[in-house]
């Protein structure tokens, strides 16, 4: 089947990107194709290049951009989300007037219709939250 | 259509679990993850809403929470996450209730 | 499946305690210009988005509950209360905004968007649909 | 020593109203913010927690919700973000349940 | 107010679901450095925090819950927990992990750490504290 | 009085931010010392200087700034929870070889010690969470 995936929570703090990452990585090893993993609300916050989690816990922004290096993943952050909540890309930067970036690999910014669009491409929508 | 109705908290904490169960219709399926799995402890108050009920538990996240199989309700399936993807497929539609 | 799906906007929370509801919102308006067809449902604290009489003046942020009322503008005119989800809070249909739409095929009638609905009648509601999004 | 309980969800969606009234002893004050306010509301099945409870509302959170004076149950007192400073000091400590 | 103060950290939610009980634990660790006279409650979903035979390979997270065990060496030693959180939830304290601490006043003996206090008693013991830390 | 301020969860998702916000200006307006306000968890979040909130809503970030500028209040950001989080000024990004920082004006990165003393110095601790 076709799969969408929604993260609305941010890394560490709600368990959201954990399970959405261990049953998209599942799901793509069962030979389900997965349509596209749009980062909403605070999910946005997954998509930054700027953690260091400690060396003994799993790093869980780069596990997303690996795994979307692996499976040429398409990982879309809300960009109305992002702006509320700091994640910033090149041209975000330049239209904000932003001195600095900080989205991850792998990530990209877009808009709510890819959302939707991908509610309408997909077989299913799975949702992960708080 | 059938549907998967996903619970992530604690029945204890939250109202999420009532909210599924409430809107729950003849085949259906309820999955608890996270911290939802709390839910299927024998014994515990909540337990009572899966009577009647098609209910599956993520293991990983029972683990987690040091939450033996022997300590479950009856009935309950134990689902890995491939599992819970073939969830999703065999369902037509899935509700997360945040 | 058909070109056109049924799509279900499930609202569970209470408007600015948290922005799920005003994020939802934006989803909801967004996806208006994709042709699908539409149905809001407000559940548990979700009714208490619809409550009259909002101003937020006081906590300094955006207002947006005059935005239901212009859903019906968008086609977006089948929105679902559960009647439940009132009464425990102490609510009646009185206390929630009149939302209304201007029926295209009926000389432009005004008719009433919101649909009162028993839990029981909900579920049915929902078990017709093709795709839920959850916030 | 007297305490200030803060509540800031909705006890329809949370237990954290109920745990607050759970722990208040003498002299102790209950202060409902942000979505706690709904459970303030004359009518709602909620609304029994605040019997025989000294309860504050903060007004700017009431108002954002719609929520008339004449919908609140009788005997709270409505206070401004000033007023929560106030019993901030007026009690001993503060605890919040998130 | 005397030079040392009654601290109390108050844990009402389960681990790993979020982060508050394994960030709460790491402010504990810090603050035994301070000296202060510290207890800790856990009070509805926090008792699970408090569980034996955690395993969290699953879910490929940081699995914590030794770190309670070694609470007794930093001098964190007054635990409670609350006996109607614990049987709401079909638990019993054969549940938790058992918690001990050396007192060095009785020649190292080992006690346990854990008091089981009714919900009226919780009250008490937070009734008496100085200042609360919540997550 | 002389109050510590604990904000745990970040800007925009929550209205913790926010009502933390309006209670620390209110007891300043009132005379009352703030000692400092900590921002712990998700918290951390309301110090990144990237953020474009939409025109007709109120800057959080901003406002932060703007208060601690004119009242020299301490704002914190625990450290720890910063690293998990992606939060990042000069010194962080050295450590920790990170090419961009973020962090907004008037807030500092420091240890969880400084909310355990802002418990000591203080007479009240308010926190505001989810």
């Amino acid at each position: 089947m076709k799969l969408t995936i929604q993260v609305n929570e941010g890394p560490y703090q709600h368990q959201s990107s954990d399970t959405a990452y261990h049953f998209t990585k599942t799901a793509l090893e069962k030979g389900h194709e997965i349509f596209r993993v749009f980062f909403y609300h605070d999910g946005v916050n997954n998509g930054t290049r700027l953690t260091t989690p400690p060396q003994d816990d799993r790093n869980i922004v780069k596990r997303w951009s690996d795994l979307a290096a692996e499976h040429d993943l398409d990982l879309v952050i809300c960009v109305a989300a992002a702006q509320r909540r700091g994640i910033v890309d090149d041209g975000e930067a330049e239209r904000n007037g932003k001195d600095a970036t900080n989205i991850a690999p792998g990530f990209r910014i877009s808009g709510l219709g890819q959302l939707i669009e991908g509610g309408i491409q997909s077989d299913r929508l799975v949702v992960f939250g708080d | 259509m059938s549907m998967l109705h996903i619970v992530n908290k604690s029945p204890y904490e939250r109202n999420s679990l009532a909210a599924a169960v409430g809107h729950m219709t003849d085949g259906d399926t309820l999955l608890l993850i996270e911290d939802g799995v709390y839910a299927a402890i024998k014994g515990g108050a909540a337990a009572g809403n899966l009577e009647g009920k098609t209910v599956s538990v993520l293991g990983a996240d029972l683990a987690a929470r040091g939450i033996g199989v022997d300590k479950l309700v009856d009935g309950v399936s134990v689902v890995d996450y491939g599992g819970f993807v073939d969830l999703v497929e065999a369902t037509d539609k899935s509700q997360s209730w945040l | 499946m058909s070109d056109i799906k049924k799509f279900m906007y499930v609202n569970r929370r209470a408007p600015y305690g948290t922005i799920y509801a005003w994020e939802s919102l934006e989803v909801v308006l967004i996806g208006a210009a994709f042709e699908q067809d539409v149905s809001l449902a407000f559940i548990d604290d979700g009714v208490y988005q619809l409550t009259k009489g909002q101003d937020t003046s006081g906590i300094d942020m955006k207002n947006f509950s005059p935005t239901y009322s212009a859903l019906g503008d968008y086609e977006v005119n089948k929105i679902y209360v559960e009647k439940e989800s009132l009464e425990e809070r102490g609510l009646t249909l009185d206390d929630l905004q009149h939302l209304v739409w201007e029926d295209e095929d009926d000389d432009w009638a005004e008719k009433d968007s919101i649909r009162l609905v028993s839990r029981a009648e909900m579920a049915d509601v929902l078990a017709e649909q093709d795709i839920l999004f959850n916030f």
